[in-house]
């Protein structure tokens, strides 16, 4: 599959019925899970109806995490075999990353500030996450600060291999600290430890978001080629 | 080579259907020529044309969009070369003869340290920080590094910039001397530095 | 003499012509010196406030030497030079980074005794702070190289180093300053050890890749 | 177009290009990240001696943008050229340290907002540490315009450049601690106000007598 | 000078009884010339001998030891010179045609970008950032100062480093046509560049 699509061409093709398919996924899902979430899942026995905030804040977290190990993947490709569509894609997704981490930082507290009395805390799950969110502001600030497109791509791929590391961090740092912050409990040996009632609207969601992040990723992989294509052509034109 | 006797390998350079680009810009395409030991080689070409790139391409910096370079007789290019580039590569802090015992560490030879001050006529500021030496004193001690350590293969940008009339004859003697003893010498150049070149290489025409 | 102790050494003396640590020191002392200003002298507040400030200042010092630890290399194209040495690029690099580590490094652990005992910290801890923040500074140069080898192209880089750096000094900074407040001193150095062991074995290696790509 | 439209608007574009606002802000976030990294997150401890810190991180910040400000334009000869204008070697060192606080010291005082309610600083004080941070920001752009000028010549004078200039940032820190710490808020600010007027008025004529010795 | 006639004012410049030193090293003694409206002088004289040092004099940026410098027919000197030294004054970030315009505003002049661009031959590039440009671009785009603001008197430190043939041909015209509205052109050069000079003036002899 990422040998097929490594084809400039063939990934052009394919993304342009694939983005589309994605983002109507993404909204059907939303529709389902929404209401599901809002109005039809019940409200939690301690926290009562805050709890609902979880169905933004859990998977904008997951995925935060997901998408830097994409990046990861892509950049290690981008690296070994310099395929540019690689680097294309771990551009492209780190924007969407660092919104996601962000949007999990912002409803986090938003959460915080009704269940724990505090908007926030420098525990290290909500620590590591915020450095999570630095070191993809790091990724993209470098990408801006260097011109030669190609140059860039290698240089923020040894980057984010390097920050790598931060996630185990991040997932483990519950476990580590004895901290404020929820432990695992759909990730963990032994099962899922979250009721039935709130795991459906919740695992909706997470797709949800899967869905707009691949949605999101093919447009702007699409954009960053098709700009690059015209750039090409204007150069040569003036050349000519 | 000064001292150090004719090489004692033999070493040749193709360069294949070479395309070069800089952002957009194509500055070469199908470049193909050979050079064979004992060759001083002139590439030409005004401005802007490549002359750079091309010797950045042949020393490993800059990696040609296509083709190939080929070092014959050599196992790992970038220890058979000398790159003298349009940057002097010096730090305005050190001396001019720490910059030789760095090199002399650097590139893993020993001992020709005071030959090279000698040869470049820079025995007076031997002891200045390279900060305060004048343009031309500043580019023989890059050239110092073609006497520190023997090495088949000379790049050489513009290598006579900022050099006075006896500083020409310096550098040409030392390329008569490095091409008879068996090497090779590629210089761009915008006029002729002295030595008869074996062959003239004009880009971008 | 080796490409790698050549570069070391070169670099010793470079460091020492351009004011060594007499400078990160003055930038070190300045920092730890405008906390009691911002915070307010109040004594018991020091106390428990001011110790792990002094990881901040050290980090912040050794940051603010790294934007040109490359970049000078580039831009005179002595990184060129590098390039042709027998000696692979990592072993210059590492060169480059232990010589930080002496030059600024050691010299910011020890001074982090006075400046320890001037933010009110208990004298028995002294020398495990020392210790630990040999270690931390340690981890700062080797993470340091990466950030200024990715960062050796780019004019004002030095915030952007900081930018890409300072997540990456959380870890030693938050057990180092574990040992400067006096908890778990054991398990926290192990752990600051950890940290400049893997910083010192992977930075050198990722800023050669770096750096590399940065001849172009 | 004036000599100094023109310098400022330059220096203006370069510094976007060169990051912009992103990565001092990136450094000042870090920084103030480090605090509670190092302090432990102890809200009681942190009310009090956090918000403070923001002068620190901020002064920081910006002292880090100062080393390549004119060492750059000695290097490369772009100083030789603002010698040969018709304008006041004043007028331009003015429009560069102009430059800078736009670009750096007010997102900085913007940027504090946020970084003032994670130090738990009371959100009723924010507006006032803001405005407060605007008037120091410019404070530490005049000093800094000075240092920078007095270390052009210096290589890796970014730590210099922190030893001369540190002393000087300690009345604005002071007095705008007092602001964070929510002390006679209204006296302490227009102190900061005296400060930056000050530094304003006196910076770029100190820094260009200094320039003009660096020519040589 | 091209596009804007001859100049109104005349100027000539004497140096009397000048020596310069850098730290130890005594470059000039008791130098003493005239230069006449109109002069193109050459400055010869071997690396070090003390041309950058001179012209460094002249331009305001370094003091000498002993001795004066006297402009007549000009009341601040600094604003009736251009320096064109060793070091172009670029900025790798910013544009060919953004240093344009910023030089016009440091300058207090207008318009005259385009002309500029023109005549040193870097049409094509004024929308590449600095950075990339070749040795020679760089050198030219330096040179576009000359032609930007009208000044009488040009202090050319090797002004033809790095410039091809065509590029050479360029500056020699741009000097001539200075001369012959009036204006005065010292070049420190180690070969002729052109023009044929009023005087030769060598230096550490
Ligand atoms: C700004 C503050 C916060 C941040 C940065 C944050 C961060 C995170 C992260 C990174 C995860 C994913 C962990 C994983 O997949 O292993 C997560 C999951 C979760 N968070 Fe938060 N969080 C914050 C506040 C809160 C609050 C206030 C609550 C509720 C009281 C909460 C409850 C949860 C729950 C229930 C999970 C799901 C755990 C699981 O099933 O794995 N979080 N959070
Ligand atoms: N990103 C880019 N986009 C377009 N053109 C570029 C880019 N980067 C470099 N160039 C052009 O590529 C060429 C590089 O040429 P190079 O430095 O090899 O020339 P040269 O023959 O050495 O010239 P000189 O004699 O002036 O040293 C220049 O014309 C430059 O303007
Ligand atoms: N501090 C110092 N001590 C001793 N000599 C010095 C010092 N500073 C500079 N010099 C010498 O002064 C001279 C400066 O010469 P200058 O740069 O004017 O030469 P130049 O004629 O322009 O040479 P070039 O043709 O190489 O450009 C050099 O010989 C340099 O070595
Ligand atoms: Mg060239
Ligand atoms: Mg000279």
């Amino acid at each position: 599959m990422f040998s097929y699509l490594a084809n400039p061409a063939r990934f052009m093709a394919f993304s342009a019925w694939a983005g589309p398919i994605f983002m109507a996924a993404a909204a059907v899902l939303f529709a389902v899970g929404i209401p599901w979430a809002l109005i039809y899942s019940p409200a939690d026995y301690q926290q009562g109806e805050t709890v609902r905030i979880m169905y933004v804040h859990v998977p904008a977290a997951w995925w935060s995490l997901g998408i830097y190990a994409f990046m990861g993947g892509a950049s290690l490709v981008g690296l070994v075999w310099r395929h540019s569509l690689a680097d294309v894609a771990a551009r492209c997704a780190a924007p969407i990353g660092a919104t996601f981490a962000g949007v999990c930082l912002i409803s986090g507290s938003l959460w915080g500030a009704p269940t724990w009395g505090t908007w926030w805390e420098w525990d290290g799950r909500l620590t590591s996450m915020l450095v999570l969110f630095i070191i993809y502001l790091g990724y993209l600030a470098l990408w801006s600060a260097i011109e030669d497109e190609e140059r860039a791509a290698r240089l923020a791929a040894i980057l984010c291999l390097v920050g790598l590391i931060n996630l185990p961090i991040v997932k483990f740092s519950v476990d580590w600290w004895s901290t404020l912050h929820q432990p695992a409990s759909l990730f963990r040996a032994g099962g899922s430890a979250i009721d039935p009632s709130m795991l459906g609207p919740l695992l909706t969601m997470a797709g949800a978001f899967f869905f707009l992040f691949a949605g999101l990723l093919m447009f702007s992989m699409r954009t960053a080629i098709f700009r690059r294509r015209v750039e090409s052509a204007r150069l040569r034109a003036s050349q000519a | 080579m000064s001292g150090s006797g004719p090489f004692q390998d033999k070493m040749s350079l193709r360069v294949e259907q070479l395309s070069l680009s800089r952002g957009e810009r194509l500055l070469a395409r199908d470049l193909s020529f050979e050079v064979q030991a004992g060759s001083y080689v002139e590439i030409r070409g005004g401005n802007g044309t490549g002359k750079t790139t091309l010797l950045r391409a042949i020393g490993g910096y800059f990696r040609p969009r296509e083709g190939r370079i080929v070092f014959e007789g050599v196992e790992e290019p970038s220890l058979a070369l000398h790159y003298v580039g349009h940057l002097n590569g010096l730090k305005g802090g050190a001396s001019v003869r720490s910059h030789l015992r760095y090199w002399a560490g650097l590139f893993g030879v020993v001992g020709e340290e005071e030959n090279a001050l000698q040869r470049l006529g820079l025995r007076a500021q031997a002891d200045l920080p390279a900060r305060v030496l004048s343009q031309g004193q500043s580019r023989r001690l890059a050239l110092t590094r073609l006497v520190l350590a023997p090495r088949l293969l000379w790049l050489l940008d513009e290598p006579a910039a900022g050099l006075d009339a006896q500083g020409k004859a310096m550098l040409a003697d030392l390329i008569s001397a490095h091409c008879s003893a068996g090497g090779i010498a590629l210089a761009a150049v915008h006029e002729p530095i002295g030595p008869t070149p074996t062959r003239v290489l004009t880009v971008g025409a | 003499m080796s490409a790698f102790a050549a570069t070391f050494r070169r670099e010793l003396s470079l460091m020492w012509a351009g004011g060594g640590a007499l400078t990160p020191l003055g930038y070190f002392f300045g920092a730890t010196l405008l906390v009691p200003l911002a915070m307010g002298p109040e004594r018991a507040l020091l106390a428990v406030a001011g110790p792990p400030l002094i990881w901040i200042a050290a980090a912040l010092a050794m940051l603010a030497t790294l934007e040109r630890l490359f970049q000078a290399d580039l831009e005179d194209g002595s990184l060129d030079q590098m390039l042709l040495s027998p000696a692979p690029l990592e072993a210059l690099t590492l060169a480059k980074g232990l010589a930080l580590w002496c030059v600024v490094g050691l010299p910011l652990a020890l001074a982090a005794a006075p400046a320890a005992i001037a933010l009110q910290a208990p004298v028995e801890l002294v020398p495990a702070i020392v210790a630990s923040l040999a270690l931390g500074t340690a981890a700062f140069a080797g993470i340091g190289l990466v950030g200024a080898a990715l960062t050796a192209g780019v004019r004002r880089g030095g915030v952007l180093i900081a930018l890409i750096v300072l997540p990456f000094f959380a870890p030693p900074i938050i057990f180092g300053a574990a040992v400067a407040g006096g908890e778990q001193v054991g398990s926290a150095m192990a752990l600051v050890a950890g940290c400049a062991l893997g910083a010192a074995a992977l930075g050198p290696i990722a800023a050669a890749a770096a750096l590399r790509l940065q001849a172009e």
